[in-house]
């Protein structure tokens, strides 16, 4: 009887126990951030900004090294000397008050505003920049390639930089690229060991310094006083950022207050999201477009009447409308719209089924009869919609498409087998810019490689190799010649149906109605300059 | 977690009627267990008609529809439609047959490599059987679905790499419970006058161990199907089994994630089918255990 | 003499694969107050499935009482509820189980385990519980009785563990005392102690006793008086001198042969096994099928008791 | 005659030595098949070590710098002998050290494991007795069904539910995470043994504890559900086996209540094989927090090695899974012991 007893108690124990936690939970637990009540300082509530992010927060804390969406925080905390107004086109000073390039587009001098502290105290001078830039490319990981054209860097004064170039380059887009130009404190990187960054650890300039983290979980950052802007006005005193990976989570927070501003929701939560008074959605233009290769060195997409046909036979209209919730454009060529050197008159495949037919049955497959595979990167829900809508199409020309979801790194091998005939007949992938030029898209995505890296069309076309590095060269001189030239050569990759140009994105920001001041830069993707924001 | 048999277990189970006759009864004086059993026989059979049953037959191969996508359940589409207006019933139904294949396929698989080598290091003893054993013991070390999910990443993702990882993941298990029936094996009647009329070692092991010490793993596979559909349910929610567009009931409600804020009926109906196959499977494997195992087997 | 035990027509079945089987067939069963009776069968007679029915411990299913009365001081055992059963078990009517080796708990160690059922049955408190376990160990001339007591079961040999069960079977002054084959799986050597033990201790408490054994010679040390039990019947039921010296029914003759020991004619033990395929007629006397006397009437008619003199029964036709 | 538990120590000893010996051989075994089927799968960690976008030259240097320019069984010698410091290398992707990552996020998932283990135990266990009590009655048909079902359950899909009803519909629980974002910010997170819930309880600061408590509930049910099943289920058929024992016959003959026979006795005996599946669950429901740590961004080491495993960083997958094979050979001798320490089983 006795056991019986205790047992019963400890289990009656422990129901009470979870009853009175619950019962309290409502007012204690999920309370709005930021203009909740429970603290323990009573004087000025500090304003408090949730941020609920796709993956972790940041990759690696090392700001010549970061290569992924950690930006979105470094931005925060280091400063790069200009920043980019891509539609616009002008150039915001920020770090550098301004600049001047010799006729040639070889010599290029900065001048470093006076007075800027960073956040280890010591002060922002030319010296600075330039150690940054070199510890950048010594380093050599990430991004690190943006700085190529540069020969060497000059400090003829606390306060200038001049940067003498290999071959003619656009710096301005250089120095305000969204990775791997950011400026950080020489005294800081010096005095401490190698990977003391890597360890989570920042010495920069910008508004915000790190207070704490979780690794790859968090990070909570707090003002920096001595910013050199000044904090009048009214603006966040902490911003937390947070790992949510689950969409339908990160939705939820979002809508019950408990994170202010999210991203990558599907086309479904923001169609729901719209009932919803406290959210703002703001569809904004980007620079990320959804591209297809075909293996070119491969039966039977080596054939170009082949590439043709699939191109039309895509569905392009209800991918934009069924994948992309209708926030996204046909892409117009692999130069993005809004992007300088976009090529608004190319040629656009559209879906007609009885034209990929024609070109099948000219190509030789009358009764269609193929095999192919296409890969996407596992895990990407438009993606995956994207190639069964495909699937479907393809279907009806009896062309049977095996998808196979990959994680990125298995993706990107197979991509790269020795052997063309081992490789995917299709790869999906997504392109965004680092420097914003039409370069990145068509060097790394077309140009012949000695090796294979992103040229998953396998071209070598010595041709269209000279049409686009003619172009590169001329936008360090001149960008209006540049971009034609940079049109000319996409007309030649449109016409050869080398990929599918699937889409241009949008990016659809969802954040809490009282988030102000937010502005979307298509540069700095995802990025949010919380100095500019604040809580209405 | 999983409590192998005793060996002692199996020394009545013969492959003769009258067993399946007794079983049978012993089962049936347990309710439940016997509404397992027909659930289980019910479930084989809508997986071998799928394809004549299904209302929307286009839609588990490539169709899409996606004018109709998410509608909530309806006499057209009675579980609803997913996000590309596919029928989410014929979809289920069809994903029935891919669970009971794909777990028929891996118990078999793993049964195919570990009943040789258990047979093999039981009648062998010596080196072989320690060489056998300890690599067994090696691979017992590895959680289940841990060492599933890692040979299915490294194969990469499909329906039939999530088999063999599956594989790969069971068939310690079976190795060890037939060496210890081969190691009692060794020593019988028959296998010595076999050896002693100079039979080779080979003949003997495929002969007359592995014949005389099936029945009792063939049971615990069997036992052991409803694991392994929630592994590959596991496997494939993860990404690394079955793919788009394939109707895995674990890719479905993988998938479901990104929708079932806004259409509940999405998940809702893929993770009842995981969960009754999978506990009806797991009762009928509970109720035979009960009935086999001398130690509470009660006529 | 007052009847302490009375049954009548009691029926006991087990439900098996094959259909239902009778295992227990009593008309008329009594013990009176102060008597010791034998009970005496081969394995399968249905003499542990009575003791078990008696206390209602039948593993129920696949057994299941059909019919009859069990009446104790006069109250049918079988009409009472579990919880009433429990103050009759080990208060009024304890018992000695046939094998030591598991019917102590594995786990606990003897003293814990006598402790524990004197504190229940007795209301002691833990120290007297324990006084009163030592006393038990001496009557049951178990030398160094603290040690014993901290030893788990496994610990001990067999011939200790039969005697701590037969000092909790007399450890709270029951009065009627099933011992159901109490020596059968002990060594030859130490049978002989045990029983001495037993029977002490039955002269001295004066408890009444079922007494159950598979050796009607080694029952007839104990007990005034005996019962042949065959299939679940008695077949022969009188003092032990009418049943040893003028044994009636064949079937008792062929037990009385089965005692190694007399060797007086060659054993034919296939006659005594009893075959687990071997089914019940569906009439008559169900020694038939063995008996070499049989005649017609046998296998057509079951023989009911028959008074043949004395207090001397059988069921036999012959 | 001498105590036979004295002579036991010695054995005792030398089983457990004899079992770790064979314990550090498997685990050597695992790291040694973990390595060789990373190195057999088609990629290239040098790539992923300098990061997308990485130019020939780039991904050249980091080669000679990861050592992957070597032949394999050199780096095989040079991972073990890290591993005896415990430097189990950097992960490809953040270029951590794997061994400061684990300790980073071992904390959550071995506070969510045990707590949910005491939890299935505590409720388990008395499933499981009263399911065998009432064997074949409706109470076992509802206990077996809840039992099993528990383990039939996929855990990934319970966890939405569960977030779906508790934080969207009711609003009575968080939907993930450890903390509150206000708790994080705004008060002073103790840190002492890296377990939340411990800590905050030492330090006796209430107001965390609370919602740390709070946060744990979804989470913990998700993941209690298997070993819950398993336990009810283990612990039926310990006690079905023992109820049909002898001396359970006999503990009823001396007429000791059903109670003290179930709960004591019975319950006492089928202790040993409970506990030992409670400890190998262990095992198993640290791999369970694989599926369900993402949904509910618990920071604890299933959520790091799944995006480690879908994105093939190497040493980090390594890591984890020496952990794992080394957390289950313990919990294994734990069993045995457990088992060993029984008064039945001699060594």
């Amino acid at each position: 009887m006795k056991q019986i007893k205790q047992v019963m108690v400890l289990i009656a124990g422990l129901l009470a126990l979870a009853v009175s936690v619950t019962a309290c939970g409502p007012g204690a637990s999920p309370t709005p951030t930021g203009t909740g009540s429970p603290t323990p300082s009573t004087t000025s509530m500090p304003q408090v900004a949730v941020v609920a992010l796709l993956s972790i927060p940041v990759t690696d804390w090392d700001p010549a090294v970061e290569f992924s969406n950690g930006v979105m925080i470094l931005h925060n905390v280091y400063e790069t000397l200009l920043r980019y107004e891509p539609l616009e086109d002008t150039f915001t000073p920020v770090l550098a008050t301004d600049y001047t390039h010799s006729d040639d587009g070889l010599t290029w001098t900065f001048h470093i505003r006076q007075g800027v502290k960073f956040h280890d105290g010591t002060e922002l001078n030319s010296e600075a920049v330039k150690f940054s830039i070199e510890r950048t490319i010594k380093i050599g990981k990430g991004a690190a390639f943006i700085w190529d054209p540069v020969d060497k860097i000059e400090t003829p004064d606390k306060l200038t930089v001049v940067f003498k170039l290999k071959y003619p380059a656009p710096m301005d887009l250089i120095v305000s690229s969204a990775y791997a130009a950011f400026i950080v404190s020489p005294a800081a990187a010096q005095s401490n060991p190698d990977d003391w960054f890597t360890q989570g650890h920042e010495a920069g300039t910008g508004p915000y310094k790190l207070e704490s983290q979780k690794m790859g979980e968090e990070v909570i950052l707090t003002k920096f006083d001595d910013y050199w802007k000044g904090w009048q006005g009214k603006h966040f005193d902490k911003i937390y950022y947070k790992k949510v990976p689950e969409n339908a989570s990160r939705r939820q927070m979002l809508e019950k207050g408990d994170a202010d501003w999210t991203m990558e929701l599907t086309s479904e939560d923001i169609e729901a999201l719209k009932a919803n008074p406290n959210i703002a959605i703001e569809v904004n233009s980007s620079f990320e477009n959804l591209l297809g290769f075909f293996n070119t060195e491969k039966e039977p997409l080596n054939n170009k009447l082949v590439r043709q046909a699939l191109s039309y036979a895509f569905p392009y209209e209800d991918v934009v409308k069924y994948a992309m919730g209708g926030y996204a454009e046909q892409a117009k060529g692999p130069v993005p719209k809004g992007l300088w050197g976009h090529g608004d008159d190319l040629f656009q495949y559209n879906y007609d089924l009885e034209k990929a037919k024609d070109l099948l049955a000219q190509a030789g497959y009358p009764d269609g009869g193929l095999k192919l595979l296409a890969t996407y990167n596992s895990g990407d829900e438009t993606e995956k919609k994207v190639c069964e809508l495909y699937k479907s199409e393809l279907a009806k020309l009896n062309i049977e498409l095996e998808i196979r979801g990959m994680p990125w790194e298995t993706q990107w091998e197979l991509a790269k087998a020795t052997n063309p005939d081992d490789r995917q007949d299709i790869f999906f992938m997504y392109w965004w810019p680092d420097v914003t030029t039409p370069y990145t898209y068509l060097f790394n995505l077309y140009h012949s490689q000695p090796e294979i890296v992103f040229n998953f069309n396998y071209i070598n076309d010595p041709e269209l190799d000279k049409l686009m590095d003619d172009a590169n060269l001329q936008a360090g001189i001149d960008r209006a010649k540049a971009a034609q030239m940079f049109v000319e050569a996409q007309k030649k990759i449109v016409d050869e149906a080398y990929g599918l140009f699937v889409y241009d994105k949008n990016y659809v920001r969802t954040f809490n109605k009282s988030l102000k001041g937010y502005k979307d830069n298509p540069s700095y993707p995802h990025v949010i300059f919380f100095y500019d924001c604040y809580r209405e | 977690m999983r409590k192998l048999l005793p060996v002692e277990t199996f020394e009545a189970i013969k492959p003769r009627l009258k067993e399946f006759k007794l079983t049978f009864y012993l089962l049936n004086r347990n309710r439940l267990t016997m509404i397992a059993v027909i659930t289980v026989f019910l479930l084989v059979l809508i997986a071998i008609l799928a394809p004549l049953i299904v209302p929307y037959k286009e839609h588990v191969i490539s169709g899409t529809n996606p004018q109709e996508k998410l509608l909530p359940p309806s006499q057209e589409h009675l579980f609803g439609t997913d996000e590309l207006g596919r029928d989410i019933f014929s979809r289920v139904i069809y994903g029935t047959r891919i669970s009971l294949e794909t777990a028929l396929a891996a118990v078999g698989l793993a049964l195919l490599i570990g009943v040789p080598l258990g047979a093999i290091a039981g009648a062998t003893g010596g080196v072989v059987d320690e060489v056998i054993m300890r690599i067994t013991d090696i691979f017992l070390s590895f959680p289940p679905l841990l060492l599933a999910i890692l040979i299915a990443a490294f194969l990469g993702p499909s329906l039939t790499n999530a088999m063999l990882a599956i594989a790969v993941a069971w068939w310690p298990w079976y190795t060890r419970l037939i060496r210890g029936q081969a190691v009692s094996m060794r020593e019988r009647q028959f296998v010595r006058a076999a050896r002693a009329i100079g039979t080779p070692h080979f003949k003997i092991v495929f002969g007359h161990i592995v014949p005389n010490t099936i029945a009792p793993v063939i049971v615990q596979a069997s036992m052991d199907l409803g694991g392994v559909i929630l592994t590959a349910a596991s496997l494939s929610f993860l990404g690394l089994g079955a793919q788009p567009p394939t109707p895995e009931w674990g890719l479905m409600v993988s998938t479901s994630r990104n929708y079932f804020l806004n259409a509940w009926w999405y998940s809702i109906f893929p993770g009842l089918a995981i969960f009754i196959t999978v506990l009806v499977f797991n009762l009928v494997g509970d109720g035979l255990r009960e009935v086999l195992d001398p130690r509470t087997r009660k006529y | 003499m007052t009847e302490l035990l009375k049954i009548e027509n009691l029926k006991v079945n087990f439900r098996t694969f094959e259909g239902v089987t009778n295992v227990l067939n009593l008309e008329s069963l009594s013990v009176a107050k102060g008597e010791s009776f034998g009970l005496v069968g081969e394995s399968g007679a249905g003499k542990t499935t009575l003791a078990y029915t008696i206390l209602k411990l039948l593993p129920i299913p696949p057994a299941f009482v059909e019919s009859g009365v069990i009446n104790f001081e006069g109250e049918n055992l079988l009409k009472k509820s579990e919880g009433e059963m429990q103050k009759i078990r080990g208060k009024k009517v304890s018992m000695i189980f046939q094998d030591p080796m598991s019917t102590l708990n594995p786990v606990f160690t003897t003293g814990q385990q006598i402790t524990r059922v004197l504190q229940h049955n007795q209301g002691l408190h833990k120290a007297q519980a324990k006084k009163r376990a030592v006393e038990l160990m001496n009557l049951v001339k178990l030398p160094d009785p603290e040690n014993i007591l901290s030893k788990y079961p496994h610990e001990l040999s067999g011939g200790q563990r039969q005697r701590i069960i037969i000092a909790l079977a007399f450890s709270c002054g029951a009065q009627f005392l099933i011992a159901d084959e109490p020596t059968r799986n002990l060594d030859v050597t130490i049978q002989a102690g045990v029983l001495q033990l037993i029977a002490e201790l039955i002269r001295e408490t004066n408890v009444t006793v079922l007494f159950i054994g598979n050796n009607l010679e080694l029952v007839s040390l104990i007990c005034d008086r005996v019962g042949i039990l065959h299939r679940g019947q008695l077949v022969e039921l009188g003092s032990i001198k009418e049943v040893a010296k003028h044994p009636a029914h064949p079937y008792t003759l062929t037990l009385l042969r089965a005692i190694p020991k007399e060797k007086r004619e060659k054993i034919d033990l296939t006659q005594i096994a009893l075959k687990a395929e071997e089914r019940l007629a569906e009439k008559g006397c169900r020694y038939a099928g063995r008996c070499l006397k049989k005649e017609k009437i046998c296998l057509e008619e079951e023989p009911a008791l028959k008074h043949i003199g004395g207090t001397h029964y059988i069921a036999c036709h012959l | 005659m001498p105590s036979a538990r004295v002579e036991r120590k010695p054995k005792m000893l030398k089983f457990i030595l004899k079992r770790l010996a064979l314990g550090v051989l498997v685990i050597l075994g695992v790291v040694i098949v973990t390595f060789i089927m990373t190195r057999v799968v088609p990629s290239n960690p040098a790539a992923q070590w300098v990061g997308p976008r990485a130019t020939p030259e780039q991904i050249q240097a980091a080669k000679r710098e990861l050592g992957l320019d070597q032949p394999l069984y050199i780096q095989l010698g040079i991972y073990i002998k890290n591993l005896f410091t415990g430097n189990l290398g950097k992960s490809l992707k953040t270029h951590q050290p794997v061994i400061e990552e684990l300790k980073n996020y071992l904390p959550a998932t071995i506070e969510l494991v045990l707590l949910s283990t005491v939890i299935a135990a505590l409720i388990g266990l008395p499933l499981g007795v009263i399911s065998a009590k009432k064997k074949d009655r409706w109470l076992d048909h509802f206990s077996r069904f809840f039992s099993v079902g528990a383990v039939s359950l996929p855990t990934f899909w319970v966890g939405l539910f569960l977030q779906l009803i508790f934080y969207r519909w009711l609003g009575v629980l968080p939907l993930g995470g450890e903390l509150s974002t206000n708790i994080k910010l705004f008060y002073q997170v103790p840190h002492v043994t890296g377990f939340l819930l411990l800590d905050s309880l030492i330090t006796g600061n209430m107001v965390i504890f609370k919602d740390a408590l709070l946060h744990f509930i979804l989470p913990g049910i998700t993941v209690a559900l298997y070993p819950i099943g398993l336990v009810a289920r283990m612990t039926r058929s310990a006690l079905l086996e023992i109820l049909g024992e002898d001396y359970i016959r006999a503990a009823r003959s001396y007429g000791l209540p059903e109670s003290t026979v179930l709960w004591s006795y019975a319950l006492k005996n089928s202790l040993g094989p409970t506990i030992t599946v409670l400890t190998l669950s262990i095992g198993y429901t640290l791999t369970n927090t694989f599926l369900i740590e993402a949904i509910f961004s618990w920071p604890g080491i299933g959520s790091y090695i799944a995006t480690s495993i879908l994105s093939l960083d190497y040493p980090a997958i390594m890591g984890v899974t020496i952990f794992a094979a080394l957390a289950y050979v313990v919990l294994n001798l734990i069993a045995d012991i457990i088992i060993a320490l029984d008064p039945r089983v001699r060594l």
